[in-house]
């Protein structure tokens, strides 16, 4: 009883991470209809922005370790913690928070460069195109994060507060069997914020109504008077601090490295696709099925019923929905269908 | 012995082909083979310090390159796929014209350029490769590895982690799904079982690169389990024990013990990627550069003065080879293939930091001193990552050659 | 008559592509990518690229899972060398046709989706078959190690072997592939490119070429112009799969090894970019970008800087290590860099890809003349 | 309305004024081909102007040049309304300075219903009729308000988009075709239609095939050939010229 | 004279509209059967039920005695009907001569015939044909253009061309003349005229009277979804009906 409670509870979360890493990419790909391989590297940028924070933070004086010979080693004491002490301590328990408010404007920056720059110049291109202009643009920025930080994965702790474990279950008055990383909760409440913003600005305001209408025909909405390559700038913005924040907050579960994002990449397409082009709830559901299904699927009791079950589980639950509902859970007409 | 491929003879140098990861997930660990090779050539050619060139017993190299022929030497990039890396030895070998080749990350990879090695006729010193087909069902003759394997993890673990957590111990095993993750998983329940009475309580098959592991982690917590073997490597193993430790599994309390976490095969660089989490956790590794012994010091002296940090097993792994294999051409007084091989074959040598070490000819695979090494609870500087725990004595991690099977080949191709 | 002239034009190409390849051992040279393994891979993508560009760019399918075919062809393909023969006639045609199989029932099953939905399918289909191939299916693939021969091998159509004596090269009715410092396992590859490259020419050319471009432009129409799309596209799925799938054998028959990463969503992803980076619709285009990505990944990738070093040898010590130093971030472990940005360059500045290219410089030419 | 707005611009320019409307010597292309070579006509405020020509002829691409659209690009030229260079704007700011096109293939919006349609114009100032007022107008849409624009019959979609050009505050309205695809019953509302917005001072370029319609409720026609202007004046003059009308109208 | 298409009690209703209201029509063999009606009247709807783009919610659709429901698109037409559509269908990114080729390949070779290895432009017969079908609507001269960058009304042209070169037993037309020049609109009224004469039945629509009564036998009054009345032109002109739901004060 407790496991399966225990894996709801981890569906639960598993499923708000996929929906909030494709969420970006729903609003570029989805929305906007660029094709954009690079949507891991904007993930990766942002679990990026953490790690740059914490060195920043870090900083430290270095005191030489005399026992090691024939090359320097030293013991780093941070700056922050020999003149703040306490406090200076708690500040870098503190950095993956604090680097948000880094994160946003960084985040903002470079999905705005990206579109102005580059992405602005494609929407009218052919998706093949779009293709291999935002794959080469991934490994760029891929291999120069690589360059600066290296290949091996960076540890970002989350701030002591968090990093322990609560009692889920105590809460719910379900005995003692059920706790769950605090982290990971916040994550999920992280994911749940972000999603609702998103959505009511998409769907509340006529913005998200332009920017589909500008999708499925330019031309048109500027004979309207509509600057639509604005809002498209906007929407590409919003996209990329989503994105990134999505890598910021990951970074404690999962240490980052400069290919994290590829990693990352065909799950977040298959989110999106699978919840519908151009449909944020969609995305939002498909998210959540697969992290459950997911999850299910990888319990010793499903894996000796069907070995390798939990290794193919994404795809499949993709290809069955893909061929019950010919536009995934909620896809709308005509949006990439030729 | 004929003709052989790529004979230097009439030449007034020699390649050497150094193959290793430069993107993907292990290209931290392929530059450090990267600087431990060139190291070598350096040494090899009578420039530097000579490094373990002043320890290394019996010693028949004179410092003036391979033969008295310069040695050069050609890169590449596995990129840690066993195509990729096939090509990428084929070019050195058809294109460069590189008498050996060595390096590698992965024991997949080591695996498909030693098979390729063979159909080639050109010697293959592997890197860091710890599955125990890599001598066992699939040793060639062409192939040789310095570096140890799942078995001797299992072998110098088992009374270790008798001594430190006890007897009698349920058993959660999460392992990587694939060769190297079931042969480790495989020895180290071996010898858990025989040596401490573990039992296993689960043995779980995680897809390589999943990311993110909790979905394998939850079932653990109430499995009634109370010691956790992660059979992950590089990147999964990072997450995996971040992950682990994130559900508070090091705080339990199981069956009226503290639950433990156990992490087979270590490498610095994976420390460095786990954090405060590995801290305390118990491994098993080749080499370790605090290792005091004359070979290890000559070594982390002339790597830490080249390049200002000590070098990694994997370095450590990647220098022998290049050493030994020169030797071997020494002794053999000939770059043929056919001769070098019945040299370094049931070759005993010491001074290269791992005791006296023994290549046995049945199978390839070099016999020496392992490491068990616990996570440093307070580091004394960014490099002091691993204490080591204890040498467990070559002796110990021995086992006969039939344990393995698998056919060499001809020498001759 | 018009006919005839396009006619005598494509044969024209056909020869000349011929030619080229033919004499890559030659012009390759100053390259430095004259040597087997990587001609071999040359002809084997550039096979692979055009079958792939038959479904993409001809029918419109973008598919992100046709490395399955590659895989299937490969494993099939050791099959046969393990278990019959080395000669890799068999051992082929029967790689080609098990990918055909394949290629049947995944196009079946994903052509009944359009656009972006196709893609998924496949991509879906394909990662399943990678994953599976990895793990669970290992007794059939061997898993991460990918699938070898070894001397234990029945091989029960040729002279049994002794034990201990090793593996037998594969060879084409006697002519070991491995022939002539493995030349010979080029020429057979290059011969399989110059037929792919007339058949696919053919193709385009054909009635049948037309409807694909119909399916491609206007679907609907289609149907009320009383054609069966379905019918058209999965046979051009399945004809761009045994193009897979031949190219995964050919690469099980100059290098008899099977893995599973070939099947990865990268490897699929790889031939898309060869395409779309050649020139999609074009027929030479697709063998341009896969030899341009495969020359990136041998050769670029090797260039360390004491390469460099004596390149820049010539020049004055201190000018020298800036320059390698500077270098060195594009060549060795920084080629993908460098490849990312050759694509970025191409489609910003050539769409259309590398013949579009080529076309202006034609036009250049006869502009001036 | 635009007339208010502008008022005092226009009694600073008496006398001297150039017309309202005038594109001189414009010049467009499809990338390589030259489509618009070199036409030139005015407007005076309020007037509608019937620009007539065969298939063929370069009608839609003067109009989409006016517009400002991407293609065909307008190499040379310029275009003047109500004193703004036009010719220095790109799509957007001509909208938002009062152009108005009703393309000749709809554009209604893929996704959008028609309220919605409706709604889009109104996004940006200035804004014209309200939509009630459209409704009332056109029954037949507020009947369908809520149906997916592209699902209308052909008809129904050509009053969209008259609506929607109506939606915003115009002060040249270009109709490419507005009777294409209309029962008789609905081209009389819509020629009732345009009077009215002639009342309003609305400037109007119609372009027609139907061109007897076209001259019955125009003030002048313009007669393009191959891109180029081979006839302008008065449009009864053209209704009651035989030879013009067969040479280049075929009527 | 045999009926050749036969509909009888067809609805078809979007959401709460009853788009199509228990139409009842009968084409016979050898006429040019007119459909108007005011807009949004149901005629295109009509037409998409006769060619399988849509399923009628009830009734049946009889061709030549068979009945068309459920039947594939391609099928139908590879029975003999053919259809020109309101907004011109024809495939933008091919020249001319191939949109020409590919219904002529259709109409020859069947619904499905992979012929891999023939060259098209060897296909004698087919290129003669589309010579013979573009000359008529005169864009033989722009054979190789990529339909794409055709004007309007030369796209119509186009579409109806590629239509009647499959010689189709029935012939839908949705306004084949709407935005074609006047001079056009003659021509094409001459050119299917012609066909007529050829003994091909053709159902049409317009909204263009002249086009109307100068070609058809036979008018059907569409008015929501429903038949209001059907007749001989001339009593169609007269009736008070059709004058006030759809003529208007238009003289013609
Ligand atoms: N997108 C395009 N690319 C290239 N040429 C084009 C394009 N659109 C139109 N043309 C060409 O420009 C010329 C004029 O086209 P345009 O549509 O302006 O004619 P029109 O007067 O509107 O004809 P119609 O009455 O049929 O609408 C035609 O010859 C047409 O082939
Ligand atoms: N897919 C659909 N969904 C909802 N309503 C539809 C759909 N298709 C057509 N309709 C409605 O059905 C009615 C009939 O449409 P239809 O296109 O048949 O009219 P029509 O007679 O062709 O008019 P016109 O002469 O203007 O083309 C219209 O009111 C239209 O809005
Ligand atoms: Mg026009
Ligand atoms: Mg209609």
């Amino acid at each position: 009883m407790d496991a399966i409670l225990l894996q709801i509870l981890n569906g639960l979360d598993k499923g708000g991470a996929y929906a909030l890493i494709a969420l970006g990419l729903t609003l570029i790909f989805g929305t906007l209809g660029v094709v954009n391989f690079a949507h891991g590297a904007l993930f990766m940028l942002g679990a990026f922005c953490a790690v740059t924070i914490r060195q920043l933070l870090t900083l430290s004086v270095k005191v030489k370790d005399e026992s090691v010979t024939f090359f320097e080693a030293f013991k780093e004491v941070p700056y922050l913690e020999l003149w703040l002490g306490e406090t200076g301590t708690t500040i870098i328990d503190w950095s993956v928070p604090i680097s948000i408010l880094f994160a946003i404007p960084a985040m903002l920056m470079v999905g705005l460069v990206m579109e102005r720059g580059l992405i602005r110049h494609f929407y009218r291109r052919p998706h093949a195109d779009q293709i291999l202009v935002t794959f080469g643009l991934a490994i760029v920025i891929q291999e120069i994060v690589k360059a600066t930080y290296g290949a091996n994965p960076l540890p970002q702790p989350a701030p002591e507060l968090f990093s322990g474990t609560a009692n889920v279950g105590a809460l719910f008055g379900m005995g003692d069997n059920i706790v769950y990383p605090v982290w990971r909760l916040v994550y999920l409440a992280f994911s749940f914020l972000i999603i609702g913003a998103v959505f009511a600005f998409l769907q509340f305001t006529t913005f998200g109504m332009v920017v589909r209408a500008g999708m499925a025909d330019r031309e048109t909405v500027q004979l309207l008077g509509i600057n639509i390559t604005k809002r498209f700038s906007v929407v590409f913005g919003l996209a990329a601090v989503v994105s990134g924040l999505a890598g910021l907050m990951y970074t404690p579960i999962l240490p980052p490295d400069y290919h994290m994002g590829m990693d990352f990449l065909v799950l977040s397409f298959v989110v999106v696709v699978v919840g519908g082009m151009g449909s944020l709830p969609g995305a939002v559901a498909a998210g959540f099925l697969l992290g459950i299904l997911q999850s299910f699927a990888s319990m010793n009791e499903v894996k000796q019923i069907i070995p390798g079950l939990d290794q193919i589980i994404i795809y499949l639950v993709a290809m069955i929905i893909l061929l019950v509902r010919p536009r995934g859970l909620m896809g709308r007409k005509g949006v990439m269908e030729s | 012995a004929g003709a052989f491929r790529n004979d230097p003879t009439n030449q007034a140098t020699v390649k050497l082909g150094f193959n290793v990861p430069q993107s993907g997930a292990y290209a931290d660990e392929g530059a450090d083979e990267l600087r431990a090779f060139k190291l070598a050539v350096k040494h090899l050619n009578g420039e530097g310090d000579g490094g373990m060139m002043n320890t290394m017993k019996p010693l028949s190299l004179k410092g003036n390159g391979i033969l008295g022929k310069k040695v050069e030497y050609v890169t590449g990039d596995t990129q840690t796929k066993s195509d990729a890396a096939r090509a990428s030895a084929k070019r050195m070998i058809e294109k460069d014209g590189v008498i050996m080749f060595s390096g590698g990350s992965s024991s997949g990879v080591a695996i498909a350029v030693q098979s390729l090695a063979q159909e080639m006729g050109t010697i293959f010193m592997a890197g860091l490769t710890h599955s125990n087909d890599t001598t066992g069902k699939d040793r060639r003759r062409y192939g040789f590895r310095h570096f140890f394997n799942a078995h001797m993890s299992g072998a110098a673990l088992a009374p270790v982690l008798e001594a430190e957590y006890g007897r009698d111990r349920q058993v959660y095993h999460l392992t990587a799904d694939y060769t190297w993750g079931w042969s480790q998983e495989k020895s180290i329940q071996d010898f858990t079982a025989s040596q401490a009475g573990w039992q296993t309580k689960a043995a779980v098959r995680t897809p390589v690169g999943a990311g993110d592991f909790s979905q394998y982690i939850t079932p653990v917590l109430n499995s009634g389990a109370d010691v956790l073997v992660l059979n992950h490597y590089g990147k999964d193993m990072v997450n995996s024990l971040t992950q682990a430790i994130q559900f508070g599994l090091r705080d339990k309390q199981v069956n009226g013990k503290d639950f433990q976490i156990v992490v087979p095969l270590f490498s610095r660089l994976m420390a460095q990627g786990a954090g405060e989490n590995i801290k305390g956790i118990l491994g098993s590794t080749g080499w370790n550069w605090k290792l005091q012994d004359e070979g290890s010091r000559a070594f982390v002296k002339s790597f830490g003065q080249e390049y200002g940090f000590p070098p990694s097993q994997a370095a450590h792994t990647c220098y022998c080879q290049t050493m030994l294999y020169a030797d071997a051409v020494e002794r053999a007084g000939t770059f043929n293939p056919e001769e070098v091989i019945k040299q370094l074959e049931d070759h005993t040598f010491d001074g290269m930091g791992n005791g006296e070490t023994l290549y046995r000819g049945a199978d390839h695979q070099c016999f020496k001193d392992v490491l068990v090494v616990r996570g440093n609870e307070n580091p004394s500087s960014q490099f002091d990552l691993l204490d080591v725990q204890q040498i467990v004595p070559r002796a110990k991690v021995e086992y006969p050659e039939d344990t393995y099977p698998g056919e060499l080949g001809p020498y001759k191709v | 008559m018009q006919a005839t002239a396009t006619k005598n034009k494509d044969n024209l190409m056909v020869l000349l592509f011929a030619a080229a390849v033919l004499l890559m051992p030659l012009w390759l040279q100053p390259f430095g990518a004259a040597y087997p393994d990587l001609m071999q891979k040359f002809a084997i993508f550039g096979l692979f690229a055009i079958g792939f560009n038959i479904l993409f760019g001809q029918t419109g399918y973008l598919s992100f899972g046709h490395a399955a075919f590659i895989g299937v062809g490969s494993y099939a393909t050791v099959w046969i060398f393990k278990l019959y023969t080395m000669n890799i006639f068999p051992a082929m045609l029967f790689g080609v046709a098990i990918s055909g199989v394949f290629a049947l029932v995944i196009g079946f099953i994903c052509l009944r989706r359009t656009g972006i939905y196709f893609s998924i399918l496949t991509l879906a289909l394909a990662q399943m078959s990678y994953n599976l191939a990895y793990s669970v299916l290992t007794p059939i693939t061997n898993g991460e190690t990918g699938l070898q021969l070894s001397s234990q091998d029945p091989r029960s159509w040729d002279a049994a072997t002794a034990a201990g004596e090793g593996i037998p090269s594969t060879n084409l009715f006697g002519l070991e592939l491995s022939a002539f410092d493995g030349l010979a396992g080029f020429y057979v590859c290059a011969v399989f490119l110059i037929l792919g490259f007339y058949v696919a020419m053919r193709i385009t050319r054909s009635p049948f070429g037309s409807m694909l471009r119909g399916i491609k432009t206007n679907q609907q129409r289609m149907m009320y112009t009383g054609l069966n799309t379905k019918p058209y596209a999965l046979t051009a799925f399945v004809i761009s799969g045994m193009y897979a799938g031949l190219a995964g054998s050919l690469m099980a028959a100059v290098d008899p090894l099977a893995g599973a990463e070939r099947m990865q969503w990268t490897a699929s992803g790889e031939v898309v970019l060869m395409t779309i980076l050649g020139g999609v619709g074009t027929l030479v285009g697709p063998v341009l970008g896969a030899a341009v990505i495969k020359y990136f990944e041998n050769i670029f990738s090797a260039i360390n800087t004491t390469v460099l070093a004596d390149f820049y040898s010539f020049l004055p010590d201190g000018l020298a290590n800036v320059l390698v130093t500077v270098t060195s971030l594009f060549v060795g472990k920084g080629w993908h860099l460098t490849l990312g940005l050759l694509f970025m360059m191409v489609v910003i500045f050539l769409p259309g890809g590398i013949m579009e290219g080529i076309a202006r410089i034609r036009k250049r030419f006869s502009a001036s003349n | 309305m635009s007339t208010v707005t502008t008022d005092a611009v226009r009694g600073k320019n008496v006398g001297t004024a150039p017309a309202y409307f005038s594109c001189h010597d414009i010049h467009a292309y499809y990338g390589e081909s030259y489509i618009v070579q070199g036409v030139s006509f005015n407007i005076h405020e309020g007037e509608i102007l019937a620009l007539l020509g065969r298939n063929g002829a370069g009608k839609t691409s003067t109009l989409r040049a006016i517009a400002r659209c991407d293609d065909p690009a307008l190499k040379k030229g310029e275009i003047w309304l109500d004193h703004k260079p036009v010719h220095t704007m790109t799509t957007y700011e001509a909208a938002q300075n009062g152009v108005a096109l009703v393309p000749e293939d709809r554009c209604i919006i893929q996704g959008l219903t028609v309220e919605e349609n409706l709604q889009l114009a109104q996004i940006e100032e200035p804004i014209g009729w309200s939509i009630e007022r459209i409704f009332d107008l056109f029954p037949r849409l507020k009947e369908r308000r809520n149906q997916e624009g592209v699902t209308l019959s052909g008809g129904e979609q050509q009053m969209l988009a008259v609506g929607r050009a109506l939606a915003r505050d115009i002060k040249l309205l270009l109709l490419d075709e507005p009777y294409e695809g209309l029962a008789p019953v609905i081209v009389q509302e819509i020629e009732r239609t345009l009077r009215e917005i002639k009342e309003l001072g609305i400037t109007t370029v119609i372009v027609e095939q139907n061109a007897v319609a076209a001259l019955k409720l125009a003030d002048r026609a313009v007669i393009l050939d191959t891109g180029t202007v081979v006839y302008d004046g008065s449009a009864e003059e053209v209704l009651n010229d035989e030879e013009l009308r067969h040479n280049y109208l075929a009527i | 004279m045999s009926t050749l298409l036969e509909i009888s009690g067809v609805n078809k209703s979007f959401g709460g509209l009853q788009a199509l209201d228990d139409v009842n029509l009968k084409v016979n063999e050898g006429t040019v059967h007119a459909i108007i009606g005011p807009n949004g009247a149901g005629k295109s709807t009509l037409l998409n039920a006769i060619i399988g783009k849509l399923v009628p919610d009830t009734g049946s659709v009889m061709f030549n005695g068979q009945d068309m429901i459920g039947v594939q698109p391609h099928q139908i037409n590879q029975h003999g009907i053919s259809r020109v559509f309101q907004t011109p269908e024809i495939f933008g990114e091919l020249t001319i001569l191939e949109n020409m080729m590919i219904p002529l390949l259709a109409h020859r070779d069947g619904a499905f015939k992979p012929t891999l290895w023939a060259r098209s432009d060897a296909q004698a017969d087919i290129l003669e044909k589309a010579e013979h079908y573009l000359a008529d609507v005169n864009l033989w001269g722009k054979k190789d253009v990529h339909s794409a960058s055709l004007s309007r009304g030369d796209k119509r042209r186009l579409e109806l061309a590629m239509c009647l070169s499959q010689d189709p037993k029935l012939l839908l037309l949705d306004e084949p003349t709407a935005g074609m020049a006047r001079a056009d609109t003659n021509n094409t009224i001459d050119l299917l005229q012609t066909i007529a004469s050829r003994g091909i039945t053709m159902a049409i629509i317009e909204h263009d009277m002249h086009v109307v009564f100068s070609l058809s036998q036979r008018i059907s009054v569409l008015a929501q979804g429903h038949v209001i009345c059907e007749g001989m032109p001339e009593e169609i002109k007269t009736d008070p009906r059709v004058r006030e739901a759809y003529l208007g004060g238009a003289e013609v």
